[in-house]
This record gives C-alpha cells, sequence and structure tokens, in this order.
C-alpha cells in the first residue's frame, strides 16, 4: 500500500515532472515566450575562436574523458552541442579545428557534429575528417596525449567542456603556462576548482545546458527549462517557509511528514 | 624467487612511467601506457564472464529459464557491433536506462527532501545567536546557489542579478574546499609512490 | 609571463623533498576530527560479533590512497568479532579483496563462510545497489568462489538491507552517496565511509546535514582511525610526506603568482 | 521485421514502463509491483555485464583496425592485443584468484594505476607553480579557502600554529561549504530530472 511518509517526496517529484511537462507544452503552443539568460560566456567563446584567427592558429576542443562512461553520459551532451557551434564559428573564420577524442565509441558523434557545425556556417567544404582524432582509451595516457597535441600544435584556443573528472588539471595546466585562451565547463563537482584555477572563462555546471540550449534555439528544450527554473523556485520557497517556521521553534518538514 | 620479483617489475614500470616527465612519450612510456591498458581490459573481460558465468548460465543451468530473457537481452548488446541489426542494442539499453531513473528520481527527490530537512533542523536546533547566525548563512547561501542556476529570463528579475555575485561567492567557497580535498588525494597518491620507491630500493 | 622554468626541475626538486620525511621521520600531533570521531562512535554501538556489510568500492588507482583505510577496517573488524559480508559495486573490488584484505582475515583465523562471505562484483550502479538492498538472492546466488550462498552460515538470516545494523564502505566512486539513496533513506541503515580525499568534501554536505553516519578525510581521516583504534599503519607513516607535499604546492601557487604579480606591474610601469 | 528492429516506439515504451515500475515501487508497498521490480533491477545487472563487455571489444575492434591498415602506433596495438589475450588466458584457465592471476594484478596493474594516478599529482604541482594564477576575486576567494582548509584540516600544521585554524576551517565546511554544495546538488537535481523526462518521452538527443 501506499507509504504515507513519502506523500511529500512525491508531490515534488510530480511538481518537478509537471512544470518540465507544462513549460514545453506551453513554450510549443507559444503560450508562453521564455528566452534563454545570455551568459558572459558565450562572448568568451566567440572571443577565443576570434582571437585564434588573428593569431592564425587552430582551435583545439575535447569533450574530456568523464570516467570512461561512454556516450550515454548527460554531461557529453551539451558538450557535443557547443562543439557544434564552434565548428561552425571555425568553419566561418575558415580556421582548423583540433577535436581531441578519448574512447572510440565518441569518434562518429563527434563527427557528425563538426561536419553539421560546417552546414550550419555555410562553408561545408571547411570540414576535413583529420580534423577529429583519436588519442587513447585510458584516461591519464588520453590526457598526456591532448597535452602533446597542445604543446606541439600551439592552438589559439582550447576548450575543455563535456563530461571532465580527474583528467582536467592535466589539460588545462600546459595551456595556461602557454597563456592559451581557455573556456571550460563541466558537471562534475571536483573538477571544477582546477578549471576556475587555470581558465579564462568557466561554465560552471549546470551553465553548460544553459549555452548549450542558447544556440539550438529548439522551443521544446527553452521550455522545459523554464520548467526547470520554475521547480527551483518551488525548493526556494520550501526553504523560507521552513526557515520562516523554524524561528517560531517548529519543523516544517517534520509536520509534513507526518501529514 | 618471484617475491623479488614483483616489486622490480613494479619499479620499473613506474620508472617508464615517470619517463614522460623527463622526456615526453618516450617508446618506455608508451610500453606502460599500452601494457596498462592491455592488462586493464584483459581484467575488465575476467571479471564481465565470471558476472555472467555465475549470474545467467549458472542459474539457467539450474532451471531458471526465466533468465534466457535478459540473455538474449545482454546479447542484443553486441549487435551495436553491426550496421543493420544495431538498433535492436536498444532494447536492453532500454531497459537499463529506464529501471536507472526510475530508481534515481525516485530516490533522489526523497534524498532531496532529507537535506532540506537536514538545514531546517540545524536552525531549529541553534540556541545561541552565533547558531542563529550560521543557521541564516546556511539557508540564504542554499537559496542564492539554486537561484543562481536560472536558465531562462523568466523569472529572472533584476534582484536575482545582484543575488548571482553573493551566490559566486558561496560557490567559490564550495569550489576552495574542493580544491583542498582532491589537493589531498592527488598529492597522497604521489607521496605513495615515492614510498613505493624508496622501499623498493631499500633506503626507506 | 612568468619566467619559464623547467618542469622538470620543479617535479625533481619536489620528488627529493617529499621524500625526506619518509627517510628522517619526524613526529606530528595528531588531532582527531569530528567526523572520525562520528565514524568511529557509530561503529563502536554496534554490538560485537553482528553481522556487517563491507563494500570494496575503490578502483586500484585509488589504492595507494586507501590501502591503509583497508588494513585498518581489517584488524579493526577482527577486534570486533564483526561477520562481514563483502560486496564490491566497482570492478576492480574482488581483485583487490583477495589481494589485500583476504591475508588479513585469513591471518586472524577467519572463516569462509563462517565469518566472512565475498559477493563479488556486481554491476549497474544504482540498479546494483537497489538489488543487494532488497533481495540479495535475487542477483547473487553463488558467493565470489563459487559456493552457493545458502549453504553457507554466515548468510542464513540475511537476505536485505534491514539485516545489517551498519553499512562500512571504502570508496573512490560514488558509492556513499549511492548507499544513502538506496539503503540509508529508505532502509535507514547507519552509514560509515573511508572515502578518499575528493569524495569526501562531495559528502560532507551529506554528512553535516545528518544523511550518513560518519566519514573520514582521505589519508588523513585513515590515520586519525589509525590512531583512535591503535592500529598505526601505513597512512600514519604517510602523514609528514603529506604535510611536506601540500606545503610546497601551497608554496608554489604563492612564489607563482608573486612572480606573476611583479611582471605584470612592472608591464604597467613601462606604459 | 526490420520495421520492429527499428521501432523507436518500442523502445521508448519500454524505457518508460521500467522507468515508472521503478519509482512506483519506491512509493507503494505491493507485492506484484516489488516482484516484478526486483525482476527488472537482477536484469538490468545482467544487461549491464554484457555492454562492459560491448566497452571492452569496440576497444579491440579499434585497435584491430589500426593493425590491418598499419596506421599510427598499429604495432603498439598488437602488443595491447597480445596483453589484453594473456592476461585474460590467465585469468579464465587458472582462475582469478590464482597465484599468477594476483601477482600479475598486484605487481603490474595495481602498479601502474597508482603510478598513472600520481602523475597526476606532480602536475598538481607544476601547475601550482605554472598555471593556477589569482585572475580575480572569484580566484582570490578559492585559494583563501583552499589554503585555509589544506592547512586547518588536511595536514596537522594550522593546530601547531593556533587551534583557532583548525576550528575556522570546520566552520567553513559546516556552513558555507555545506550551504553551496547542498544547493548544488539540489539544482543539479531539478536539471536532470528535467533531462530524463526529456529522455523518456523522446525529445533528447541520446546515444
Amino acid at each position: 500500500m501506499f507509504k504515507t511518509y513519502l506523500t511529500v517526496p512525491l508531490l515534488l517529484l510530480l511538481s518537478y515532472i509537471i512544470a518540465t511537462l507544462a513549460g514545453a507544452e506551453l513554450t510549443k503552443r507559444g503560450r508562453l515566450k521564455p528566452t534563454l539568460r545570455r551568459l558572459p560566456a558565450i562572448d568568451a567563446i566567440e572571443e577565443a575562436v576570434n582571437r585564434s584567427t588573428e593569431m592564425g592558429r587552430p582551435v583545439h576542443y575535447t569533450v574530456g574523458f568523464g570516467g570512461g562512461r561512454g556516450v550515454n553520459e548527460p554531461g557529453l551532451i551539451p558538450g557535443l552541442g557547443i562543439l557544434q557551434n564552434v565548428a561552425t564559428l571555425c568553419a566561418r573564420n575558415n580556421i582548423p579545428l583540433i577535436h581531441t577524442c578519448g574512447f572510440g565509441e565518441l569518434m562518429p558523434i563527434a563527427d557528425e557534429a563538426i561536419r553539421e557545425g560546417a552546414v550550419l556556417s555555410g562553408n561545408p567544404e571547411w570540414y576535413r575528417p583529420e580534423y577529429n582524432r583519436f588519442i587513447s582509451q585510458e584516461v591519464y595516457s588520453y590526457a598526456l596525449g591532448v597535452v602533446n597535441i597542445i604543446e606541439n600544435e600551439k592552438p589559439g584556443a582550447s576548450f575543455l567542456i563535456g563530461n571532465v573528472w580527474g583528467e582536467a588539471l592535466i589539460i588545462t595546466e600546459p595551456a595556461a603556462a602557454q597563456g592559451i585562451m581557455q573556456v571550460s565547463g563541466c558537471r562534475t563537482f571536483s573538477a571544477m576548482p582546477f578549471l576556475i584555477a587555470s581558465c579564462d572563462y568557466v561554465l560552471i555546471l549546470s551553465e553548460m545546458y544553459n549555452v548549450s540550449a542558447y544556440y539550438t534555439k529548439d522551443e521544446m528544450l527553452v521550455g522545459s527549462y523554464l520548467g526547470t527554473d520554475t521547480a527551483q523556485l518551488i525548493t526556494v520557497i520550501l526553504l523560507i517557509l521552513g526557515f520562516v517556521l523554524a524561528l517560531s521553534g517548529q519543523d516544517l518538514f517534520k509536520i509534513l511528514t507526518k501529514w | 624467487m618471484t617475491l623479488e620479483i614483483g616489486p622490480i617489475v613494479g619499479l620499473l614500470l613506474t620508472l617508464f612511467i615517470y619517463s614522460y616527465v623527463v622526456y615526453k612519450e618516450t617508446i618506455l612510456f608508451k610500453f606502460a601506457t599500452f601494457t596498462f591498458l592491455g592488462v586493464s581490459i584483459g581484467n575488465i573481460l575476467v571479471v564481465a564472464t565470471k558476472t555472467i558465468q555465475t549470474g545467467v548460465l549458472g542459474k539457467i543451468s539450474q532451471g531458471e529459464y526465466i533468465y534466457t530473457v535478459p540473455l538474449i537481452l545482454g546479447l542484443f548488446v553486441f549487435t551495436r557491433l553491426t550496421e543493420k541489426y544495431k538498433d535492436l542494442s536498444r532494447w536492453g539499453i532500454a531497459i537499463l536506462l529506464g529501471s536507472t531513473i526510475g530508481l534515481v528520481i525516485a530516490r533522489d527527490t526523497h534524498t532531496h527532501f532529507r537535506s532540506l530537512s537536514g538545514m531546517i533542523t540545524q536552525v531549529i536546533s541553534a540556541n545561541t545567536p552565533l547558531g542563529y547566525l550560521n543557521g541564516i548563512i546556511l539557508i540564504f547561501g542554499a537559496i542564492a546557489v539554486i537561484l543562481y542556476f536560472q536558465f531562462t529570463s523568466y523569472w529572472d528579475k533584476p534582484f536575482f542579478k545582484q543575488l548571482r555575485n553573493v551566490s559566486r561567492v558561496f560557490l567559490m567557497i564550495g569550489f576552495g574546499a574542493q580544491f583542498g580535498a582532491t589537493v589531498l588525494t592527488r598529492l597522497s597518491t604521489l607521496t605513495a609512490r615515492i614510498l613505493f620507491i624508496l622501499q623498493t630500493l631499500g633506503i626507506a | 609571463m612568468v619566467k619559464e622554468i623547467d618542469r622538470r626541475i620543479i617535479i625533481g626538486i619536489s620528488m627529493i623533498i617529499i621524500a625526506i620525511p619518509y627517510i628522517f621521520p619526524f613526529p606530528l600531533p595528531m588531532k582527531i576530527q569530528q567526523s572520525t570521531r562520528d565514524a568511529w562512535d557509530n561503529m563502536e554501538i554496534v554490538p560485537d560479533g553482528s553481522t556487517i556489510l563491507f563494500a570494496i568500492d575503490v578502483g586500484l588507482s585509488s589504492l595507494a590512497e586507501m590501502k591503509g583505510g583497508l588494513v585498518v577496517l581489517g584488524k579493526y573488524f577482527i577486534e570486533r568479532q564483526f561477520k562481514i559480508v563483502i560486496v564490491s559495486f566497482y570492478s576492480d573490488g574482488p581483485v583487490i579483496f583477495s589481494s589485500y584484505f583476504e591475508p588479513i582475515l585469513n591471518k586472524a583465523g577467519y572463516k569462509l563462510g563462517e565469518d566472512w562471505v565475498n559477493l563479488g562484483y556486481i554491476s549497474g550502479v544504482g540498479v546494483a545497489y537497489q538489488s543487494i538492498a532488497t533481495d540479495i538472492r535475487s542477483v547473487v546466488q553463488t558467493d565470489y568462489y563459487g559456493n552457493q550462498i545458502d549453504s553457507l552460515p554466515i548468510m542464513k538470516n540475511i537476505n536485505d538491507a534491514s539485516d545489517f545494523p551498519i553499512v562500512v564502505t571504502i570508496d573512490a566512486y560514488n558509492s556513499v552517496r549511492d548507499f544513502i539513496k538506496y539503503w540509508g533513506t529508505p532502509f535507514g541503515v547507519p552509514i560509515v565511509g573511508f572515502p578518499t580525499g575528493t569524495c569526501y568534501m562531495v559528502y560532507y554536505s551529506d554528512y553535516a546535514l545528518g544523511l550518513c553516519e560518519g566519514l573520514t578525510n582521505g589519508v588523513k581521516g585513515i590515520a586519525e582511525f589509525e590512531f583512535i583504534t591503535n592500529y598505526p599503519g601505513t597512512a600514519t607513516a604517510g602523514i609528514g610526506a603529506i604535510t611536506v607535499a601540500n606545503l610546497l604546492l601551497i608554496f608554489f601557487v604563492l612564489l607563482g603568482n608573486i612572480i606573476y604579480f611583479r611582471d605584470r606591474s612592472k608591464k604597467v610601469n613601462k606604459i | 521485421m526490420s520495421g520492429i528492429i527499428k521501432s523507436r516506439e518500442i523502445v521508448l515504451g519500454l524505457t518508460l514502463l521500467c522507468a515508472i515500475i521503478m519509482a512506483v515501487n519506491y512509493y507503494v508497498s505491493v507485492q506484484v509491483i516489488s516482484t516484478t521490480a526486483s525482476t527488472i533491477v537482477s536484469w538490468g545487472v545482467i544487461i549491464s555485464a554484457f555492454s562492459v563487455i560491448l566497452g571492452a571489444i569496440i576497444t579491440i575492434r579499434f585497435h584491430l583496425g589500426r593493425i590491418q591498415k598499419k596506421r599510427g602506433d598499429w604495432l603498439w596495438s598488437i602488443w595491447l592485443i597480445i596483453s589484453i589475450i594473456v592476461v585474460y588466458t590467465i585469468g579464465i584457465t587458472f582462475t582469478a584468484t590464482s597465484y599468477i592471476y594476483q601477482w600479475i594484478i598486484i605487481n603490474v596493474l595495481s602498479g601502474l594505476s597508482e603510478t598513472v594516478y600520481s602523475l597526476v599529482g606532480l602536475f598538481a604541482i607544476t601547475a601550482a607553480y605554472r598555471s593556477f594564477r589569482i585572475r580575480n576575486t572569484d580566484a582570490g576567494i578559492l585559494f583563501a579557502v583552499a589554503t585555509i582548509v589544506i592547512i586547518g584540516q588536511n595536514i596537522p600544521i594550522g593546530e601547531m600554529i593556533s587551534p583557532v585554524i583548525p576550528a575556522f576551517a570546520k566552520w567553513i565546511l559546516d556552513y558555507p561549504n555545506v550551504a553551496a554544495n547542498t544547493a548544488v546538488v539540489m539544482a543539479e537535481l531539478v536539471v536532470a530530472t528535467a533531462y530524463s523526462i526529456r529522455l523518456l518521452i523522446g525529445r533528447e538527443r541520446g546515444a
């Protein structure tokens, strides 16, 4: 039978689901017209590519290894979305792009993203298969392989956006020491401080989704993010209510559990 | 005999890897990394084979024929290697993905509810002015950080923009603490390896 | 730009400095942190001779940091005469168990099947935690060595999470948080974690908000635990080198930034 | 036939069904649902073991391709395949608990992974000197907190200087750090839920 002490957690979950679905549906129907926030990092990405163009150097992009969990990791999808946009920018400026892969499964998917980016820029001839390079299946030899590419080919800008764990430090260190402009981002809390310490712009945790969605402009996606925002507000309201009640000595969550 | 060879093999491989530091990708470094990759893949395969032997084949041989279904779905996973039938691999993955999502979203909201409750308990159990201050920092900080992650500008009031500066301070404190902790892990692996080298050479 | 010092020189000097405390050890004070104390207290209240779940979720790569923890936990479990059900949700677990943990049990005369059992590696992450929490026999019918678990006396009355008074996990991935989700939250089983330093900080908020009962801070926490239980081991011996290495890192950050800002201010003056 | 194989609806329906059963099982205690749920879970464990093998096969196939075309480090690829075969054969014929297999694990695999991992420690030290710059206020706060945490919590130097330092480090961990950390987890949870929902209704690009 229904576990009554779980009523409120269930309601909480349902409210998140309904908020997401409703946001998506209402935006699709045109009832709501949310726009995504334009983060400074979007300008930074463009600036990095432009600076690389001025110097006549290639752009380096990698989505990280992420514990080798393969292509089903949620962190990888925004990373690939941003890759596609960087490819568009590179194709527009006609400068080479180097994308380094940590595992074989990623190769065809990244290839597709680069190719699509080239098509979107209106310069499909820019695409070359050698822009997409396989390094190694083992995390640290992958990271050191990327280091070799950064040190030998001297890109004008380097991006590390996607699913990054322990390799963060190894990849960003040589680029920072050479003064290469870096934009990075990931979902992993423990890799974040190293990115902040050594990169010029960092997409903090979920901001990555924001930037990726900003480029796609899919109404349904934007709408579901409006739902996400609403769900965050629900949490905030619960916290404020709980705090106010706590000042009068009552525990909101104890009451809710009994309810 | 083998007891003596073991650490020496370990020491040599360690030095091969460290040769990267002295001169980039040497032959020794490549030898060590490819050996590493090979041995670890071999080990993963041994473990997975054992899981399948005991978890599926063992059960089927005991007459639990229902387990032929996951066996077939599991074998479907390999169709990913072919062009023509690769969509079959999604059947097995669908069960795995679906059950993971179902497990995660239900449990996560409950755990999330428990941490909200834990925060409020901190405020209630406070009995000194400092305790209340700490509680306020805790709640206010959490609210600020949650509001930092607003994707759309629909709810985004000018007040939130001001608040984001405060959120960044809290986030940076969190990342700073994480930085300290991660450094401890990284350096302790390094010191352990230095100890290993010293011990094998008979110095420490 | 910072004047380039070759990476090799920095690394060479650092390695020599870190080696010094191992060759010439010096004493350091040991203050027990609250989280380590809580981990110990929660294990102490479990009655002697209980059957506990011990999860080995470290990879071989994190073993350098966590080896001390395996040894001290083994000795402590034996002292308390716990019966141990061992499980791994990470593929390196069984190998680590038989190389580093089993010898300790054998030395103390612990018997397979009576005093301990190894359920081996269970793949599937969240799904695996859930399956062990609700019905062990639905996924595991034989132990790591191929014995039928129903024939083992230790597994007689054990089939789900509520049969364990405590879970101890030694962890380098996400084990503590997954145990909270699949064991702590639904079943209320106390969870004590021995994570690496990185993971310690990730779980610290869960500990502070009371979702898990005790945590140790990487190698430092293990050294403290060795101190409490009075089994000094590798972690205690390594504290000197770790202290030096950490100080070295802070020193390098400061040095690098001082040079950076000095160079930058020179540039500004020229303009 | 190929229609059924390719049918996206069946796959999505299966995913959704499993997700709903698992989620509902958490909120109610009904015998039928909990039995179904634990069956699904035990199947999931088996399928995930197969996908682990798939990952290994993809790597092997990649290297076999390199050997065939004699491209890149193909000689090393041969060495890789040889070492996989040797380890696998030993593991299967002598079993994983045999002395020789344990010897390989302790001296080769364990030693190599610890060493490769410890390279990150070396890189942390060089990075400290060469690339960790206090470029802005954010990085300034980060390094200040990191220093306090390292000195106060991770090494015993803090308490040698003054007991105030460990106490302050603990305060930082207990309040501002917990606030940030918990809030990040909560915010991520909401984002992840939305992601799962989009995946379940088939509106997310997945692999």
